[in-house]
């Protein structure tokens, strides 16, 4: 392989810079008829599960067929999508804020053809490229990060475990008979760039050893009073101690003040917590983000640890398959996953599931977890 | 044949949901076969040695990449987070592993053209893989190596005239609904916001000038189809003040069942009839619907705008007609002090461009962050510690009862001497009026 | 006067000493009806105003008049209650926990002349003895502490405005025509002796001035250590300070990071808050205790100051009166304060009381009051 | 005349509700006249300079009394409270006016001959003032000399029968509602088990061995009249488990207009005819009532026994036949970190004279805040300090859903070693797998 040169100059990186552009403006990407109509449109249907039609003050409509997607993609599959695009949709297409992807055309009758072109393509294990579904009461595309895949902090993997969940619940993707819309959501370590904290159902990696220390060399790789600071349990205290017969800065942790909140570790590259056996997840449930009904909600953690099972993460699957059906069951129509138990109490919950209340769930962090104590008499037998 | 077996990873492969790993797989496999006979930047077995890492992780039930790796372009303190292997003698295609965070267009529209261009970029330059997108908005560009990253970067600028997205302790690559552009529900226009801030603002999303990082995230209406209210600092939720506009003919649809309730979202189950009085009059929050069975009204004074009964029945119910934003401020992931959504700071604030209002708000509570706010402290805790009348303060906004769910239950109130009167009295005053 | 002993030798205290005896068994003091039918009730009724009716299964009943009383009260005072008891009630009555006095007999004709009896005792300035009242849904008596009449601590006097309020609020304290009861409460310092915390509508004393310091006496009436622990703000620290020459040891005080909660005072005689023109009341709304209909609530601070305007606090009870009826006006049968509040929002509390709303009100003491503020934009205009 | 002027007090003579002002004026012309010729232990006019002292305090809005003040009986280390005046010149009456607290019975119930017995005491050797009764529940006795306090203790004790209350660091005077003596709500004998309680823990009612003052407060069912929940460190409060009982044929009665409903608690204002539906059934916040025109059913295992639908039908509905109570841990009040109300720590507790479960509790409680208390810090401090699941561990109580109002919001877990293996690994292994 030979080095290709951009043009860009090492030596001179400033001749000919070009920065501060931002993106380009969104309206060279819209599609004619969103253009056209932008701004005036009076209402939409969804026709069946992955399809909205969108009519417009002009008379005008837009159909948008949304399918899965990894969201892991190759640029081999965002080319697969482009032809597709180009073949049906005038060479446009958009993705959503849950990173599925949508075809949009301009009339009913090119639904059809696109549907059936996207319904044709298969990787080769036979798992879908383009799953039609995600709208309306589903759940749709799971929210997530990026885990083994990507990251130096995870607890758990992401696209693995997403995955897993994705297949085990596809019926209610490609289906609209859910309660209310279900969203499901997976951050690999507490640092929660998916948006666990707020979702109907979510996944959070957690570690649950403390961190190792590095001794060796802590005090060259870290500000010791930075990761001393990280700590929002106040577990991490400065100490020295003598490394083949040298005296060296490092840190001593009290293990039982950790929460195994990893921020030691961002701080500190000589503080790492993965471990195959104290890694896995917990499961949070029932928060929400829209003021439909309701204002927005936490998620709260109902299952306090899964394992880490690669490759198919069995017993976490089973746990969110679990929840899923017993809201199904109970739930009434419009109800999000966290109105649902609320209405019928957490105690109530925790029995319609059949999950285990365990001290874990209980709030033992800072102050505010007195609020979520029960301060009543009224409980449910 | 693959460079490493990855039977764990294999099981993935199965099952309807588009499966990643054959998505992998099928790319290691083009660039092996390599038909456009591309002269690759970084290992051509990029992808190969990349599921070899992954399986490793499957079994070890680790994460084998490295802490931290500070790379990027010049001149920009964000954009591209590093990454490298910590078994770089078993798997060199991926010993660089850095991602490109591509700022996003708004409401994520492409041009199959701008795909494609971005893909040659990649193929050449990168590992092929991709997020499509980041949690944040970004074009995530999965997996380079360092000497790569000006390149890149020099190419999306002057070949694709695209700017890169945000990472460090700067503004982030800002994100919105689709709003106007698709949606009937929007009350102001969202990407028009997004674009005109991540334009103005281009400065501090490149160079860190913040104590951490600043998230923008806008959506059209109080639905959050973006979640602002959970995932950005600065969030702009669309909203209105007049009232709901109702078409009585199309509730009467609803109704008789001529139209489906909720747009046909509920379409899979049978729940029977439509029932607008237990669905939507006994649900709403305001308790402000009445239906006489033939007639519906609102007492807007009492709607709280949650929107239900507009989703519900969007073909008979709009949004009021003089419309803007709210603002609220500070929301973030748990570390360190715990999760957070943003708290309303601005119940009502037009949202026209240019956007002055806005802009006015955001710069203030910049101005006084960057002051107050301590290393690593995202502007909600700031706010946290310092308080929400101070921020009320700071961007000048009389304190409201909208601003709080409730009033404070602990009568522990901070009262100012400029309140009060003189603090400063002699003891021996209070000793002549009190013997000790 | 001679001093009269009682049989107590301070030369040997523990001569003759009996202790630990605790009160006397209740069932020496029930009236017989209530011995006869203990545990055997089966439902009840308030036939007027004050006046409750208990039926028990035997088939007897005992009526209850419940008077207003002052709580602060004379041995005068105590023995005319019990001349009507011995005259009425067979020698006995009892106290609510409330401090209302209930009167029973144990039949319906004894209720009038009884009741006749109660009406015609008056105060020489006019007020009634024996107000009959506070029964359902009216204003019981107003709960309440020691103030200037025997505290140290007070920023308000108690039964001062107490008495002023249930003047102003009598009409409702003998009637029943408010939604739900309104419980009336005032703590004359954060203290809290009475249960303001919790009440419908509540008055606490408030300081607004910082202690002062009595630096030449502070070493020695105080442990300076204890007074700075005793500030929840740590506003307070040890320092040194020259008097007359001579170096003393004595705490300075960050005014602007105390919130008047007098603890340090408790802790350490030499830092008195207590100053006229700092000195007032806020105002609570909308506590309960009950788990009727919702759970248990906290009283929220809907007026941060009014001042104190002895002898009858005009400013104060305007308020009361104020809230006290926009409650009555707009809230649903058995609905108490604080449900009204949450039901129509308490935004639209301050609007349909015409209480303004002061940046006071929102709560900015310790991490909770991010749970106060609004994560939603649900809110009315 | 009276001794000093007192215009502003003279001011609460008027209006309808009864006058303490009045009350005292009437106990100091008593007291000066002294028909019955009491050689009256402490000065004769300590009625007259106590409203001359507040006077002075309406005059000046702050208190005179002194700060603290120890003083007591001999052995106990609670049961009076200490008070001085700072003017004592000018009002030698009132210049010591120490309280005392004497141990209600329980329910408050008094015959004639022992509020006697308690008025010749304090004529004789006290103000003749009292608080009927104090905040905690005691008989509260206003103003005395400390000369006075073991004679008056001696002749509580010797005459009386009955004993000081609490104060100071130790067990408070419990304090409960009425109960079976008189309320058909009730789902324990709240009198019987003050009593037991206030006679078992004599020692700690009397000798400070606690970190803090320490409450009981005993309600017999969710009403809550003694508001345990608020005021006590300790709350029993009655509960049942059973069905609620039903009398079809008086809920009709209800309905059709021939009971008042909440026992007539309404009647002084016309709310139209009861409404069932809107009145109980919708208003149940466990949405477990049914009501078909002529039969009422509930569903029992959706009730939270809020009681609504009883305190409105109560010759219709009786609380199930299974009682017993709940117990809650906490409730103080602000000082120093905000108010509390006690929170569930043992859902359901059989409730039955000698009351060994609960005396059991009590128990495991003291032991545990004994050793961790700091001083000064309530046990709901405590509890909130070292979590709720420590004392559930120490009261042997698996936790229960029924124990929160709603799980935890952020997942930091305190995990232990115990439940996750070995936490003691060597750097050299980790580092094996991953290399710097
Ligand atoms: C396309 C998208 C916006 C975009 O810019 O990409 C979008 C589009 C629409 N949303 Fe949304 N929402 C989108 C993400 C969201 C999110 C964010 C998320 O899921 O992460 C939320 C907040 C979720 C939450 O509360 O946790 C969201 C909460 C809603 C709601 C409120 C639902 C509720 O029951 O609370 C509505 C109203 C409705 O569904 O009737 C709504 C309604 C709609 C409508 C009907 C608006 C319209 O008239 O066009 C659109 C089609 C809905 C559908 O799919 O059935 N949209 N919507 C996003 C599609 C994501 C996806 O691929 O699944
Ligand atoms: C790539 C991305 C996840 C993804 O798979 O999509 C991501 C990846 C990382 N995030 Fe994030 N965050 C990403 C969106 C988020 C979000 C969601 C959002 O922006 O809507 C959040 C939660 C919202 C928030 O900002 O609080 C988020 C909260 C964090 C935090 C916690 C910050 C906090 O204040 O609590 C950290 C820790 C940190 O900053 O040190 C973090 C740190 C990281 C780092 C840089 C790891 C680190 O400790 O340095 C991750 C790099 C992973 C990698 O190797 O690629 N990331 N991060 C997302 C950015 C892509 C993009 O630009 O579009
Ligand atoms: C007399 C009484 C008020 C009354 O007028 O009824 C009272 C009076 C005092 N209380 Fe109290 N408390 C009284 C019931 C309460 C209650 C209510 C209750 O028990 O139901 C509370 C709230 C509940 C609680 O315990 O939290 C209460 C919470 C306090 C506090 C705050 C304790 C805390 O943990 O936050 C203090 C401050 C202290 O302990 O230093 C306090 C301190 C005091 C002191 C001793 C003042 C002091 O700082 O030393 C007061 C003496 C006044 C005096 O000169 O007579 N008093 N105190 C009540 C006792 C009478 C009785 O025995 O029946
Ligand atoms: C006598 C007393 C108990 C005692 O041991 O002294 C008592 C007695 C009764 N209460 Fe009570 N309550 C008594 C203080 C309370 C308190 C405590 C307080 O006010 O400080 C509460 C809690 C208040 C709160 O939630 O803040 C209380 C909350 C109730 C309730 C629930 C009311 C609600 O709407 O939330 C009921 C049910 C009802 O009223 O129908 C109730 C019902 C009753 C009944 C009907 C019970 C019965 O069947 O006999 C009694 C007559 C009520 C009436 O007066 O209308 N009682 N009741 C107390 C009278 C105090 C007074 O003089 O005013
Ligand atoms: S959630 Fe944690 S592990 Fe996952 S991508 Fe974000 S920082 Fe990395
Ligand atoms: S993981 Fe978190 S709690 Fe544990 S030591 Fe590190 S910073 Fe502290
Ligand atoms: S947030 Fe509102 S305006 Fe934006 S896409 Fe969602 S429903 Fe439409
Ligand atoms: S938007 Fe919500 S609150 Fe307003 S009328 Fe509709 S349902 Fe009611
Ligand atoms: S509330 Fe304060 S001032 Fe009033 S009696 Fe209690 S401690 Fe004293
Ligand atoms: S009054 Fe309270 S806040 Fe102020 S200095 Fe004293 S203890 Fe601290
Ligand atoms: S708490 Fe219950 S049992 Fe006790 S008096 Fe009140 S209503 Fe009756
Ligand atoms: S007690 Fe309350 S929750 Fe139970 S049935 Fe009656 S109203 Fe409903």
């Amino acid at each position: 392989m030979a080095f290709i040169s951009s043009g860009y100059n090492p030596e001179k990186p400033m001749e000919n810079r070009i920065s501060d552009i931002g993106p380009r403006k969104y309206d060279e990407f819209l599609p004619p008829v969103i253009k056209k109509n932008y701004g005036q449109w009076l209402y939409h249907e969804i026709l069946e599960p992955g399809v909205l039609m969108h009519k417009a003050e002009s008379g005008d409509e837009v159909y948008s067929v949304r399918v899965g997607a990894a969201r892991l993609m190759s640029v081999g599959l965002i080319r697969e999508m482009c032809a597709i695009a180009d073949k049906h949709c005038g060479g446009h297409l958009r993705f959503t804020t849950r990173n599925n992807v949508e075809f949009m055309v301009d009339s009913k009758a090119k639904v059809k053809p696109l549907m059936d072109d996207l319904k044709s393509r298969k990787f080769p294990g036979g798992s879908l490229k383009f799953p039609i579904g995600g709208t309306g009461a589903s759940t749709p595309n799971m929210v997530h990060t990026q885990g083994w895949q990507h990251c130096h902090t995870p607890a758990t993997d992401a696209a693995g475990p997403v995955k897993a969940v994705m297949d085990e619940v596809f019926e209610y993707f490609t289906s609209m008979k859910l309660p209310a819309s279900v969203r499901l959501a997976l951050a690999c370590c507490l640092n929660m760039c998916g948006a666990v904290h707020c979702s109907d159902i979510a996944v959070v990696g957690i570690h649950r050893k403390p961190p190792l220390k590095d001794h060796a060399v802590l005090d060259q790789i870290c500000e010791i009073p930075l990761a001393v600071a990280a700590c929002p349990t106040a577990a991490i205290r400065p100490t020295k101690i003598e490394i083949d017969g040298k005296q060296r800065n490092t840190v001593a942790i009290k293990d039982e003040r950790c929460m195994f909140c990893g921020n030691c570790y961002t701080m500190c590259a000589a503080l790492p917590l993965a471990d195959a056996e104290g890694d896995g997840c917990a499961i949070m449930v029932g928060g929400k983000v829209s003021n439909r009904l309701s204002m927005p909600k936490f998620s709260k953690v109902v299952v306090a640890y899964v394992p880490n099972e690669p490759p198919r993460w069995p017993s976490l699957t089973k746990v969110i398959k679990q929840i899923l059906e017993a809201y199904a069951k109970d739930a009434r129509k419009y109800e999000r996953v966290g109105e649902w138990a609320e209405r019928i109490g957490w105690e109530k919950f925790f029995e319609v599931t059949g999950l285990p209340f365990t001290h874990h769930l209980i709030d033992d962090f800072r102050d505010h977890a007195y609020y979520t104590w029960r301060q009543s008499t009224q409980f449910k037998w | 044949m693959a460079k490493h077996k990855t039977p764990m990873l294999d099981e993935l492969t199965k099952g309807p949901w588009p499966s990643w790993v054959d998505d992998i797989k099928g790319e290691a496999e083009r660039r092996k076969a390599n038909p456009d006979n591309i002269d690759y930047q970084i290992p051509a077995d990029v992808c190969e040695d990349w599921l070899g890492l992954q399986e490793l992780s499957y079994k070890d039930m680790e994460t084998h990449w490295k802490h931290g790796g500070i790379v990027g372009v010049f001149g920009y303190g964000g954009g591209v987070i590093g990454r490298y292997c910590d078994m770089p003698q078993q798997f060199p295609g991926v010993a660089h592993f850095h991602t490109v965070r591509v700022n996003q267009p708004s409401g994520k529209y492409y041009t199959t053209k701008f795909l494609t261009d971005l893909c040659d970029i990649w193929d050449l330059r990168g590992s092929g893989m991709t997020n499509m997108h980041g949690s944040t908005g970004d074009i995530v560009l999965l997996g380079t190596f360092t000497e790569q990253l000006e390149e890149i970067f020099f190419e999306l600028t002057h070949n694709m005239n695209t700017d890169l997205g945000g990472s460090g302790s700067n503004l982030r690559t800002p994100a919105g609904c689709l709003g106007k552009s698709r949606c009937e529900f929007a009350c102001y226009d969202t990407m028009a916001l997004e674009y005109s801030m991540v334009q103005q603002y281009q400065d501090e999303l490149h160079r860190p000038a913040f104590p951490y990082k600043f998230k923008f995230k806008f959506d059209g209406c109080p639905m959050g189809c973006v979640c602002s209210i959970a995932r950005s600092d600065f969030s702009v939720i669309g909203t209105w003040k007049s009232d709901i506009r109702i078409d009585q003919e199309a509730v009467k649809a609803y109704v008789g069942g001529e139209f489906k309730p909720n747009a046909g979202a509920h379409a899979g189950r049978d729940w029977g009839k439509f029932d607008i009085t237990a669905e939507v009059v006994n649900r709403c929050p305001g308790q402000c619907i009445k239906w006489d069975g033939s007639k519906l009204s609102i007492d807007n004074k009492n709607c709280v705008r949650c929107m239900h009964c507009i989703a519900v029945m969007p073909r008979a119910l709009r949004v009021g007609e003089e419309t803007g934003a709210s603002i609220l401020l500070g929301a973030k992931a748990p570390i360190l002090d715990g999760q957070q959504m943003s708290s309303l700071i601005v119940p009502f604030v037009p949202a026209e461009d240019p956007f002055d209002e806005i802009k006015e708000v955001v710069e203030k509570i910049w101005d006084w962050w960057m002051e107050e706010g301590k290393n690593r402290e995202r502007v909600g805790e700031t706010m946290r510690r310092m308080s929400l009348q101070k921020v009320l303060n700071v961007i000048g906004v009389e304190p409201d009862a909208r601003h709080v769910k409730y009033p404070r239950e602990n009568p522990y109130i901070f009262w100012k001497e400029e309140e009060v009167g003189n603090w400063d009295r002699p003891i021996e005053e209070y000793r002549k009026r009190h013997a000790r």
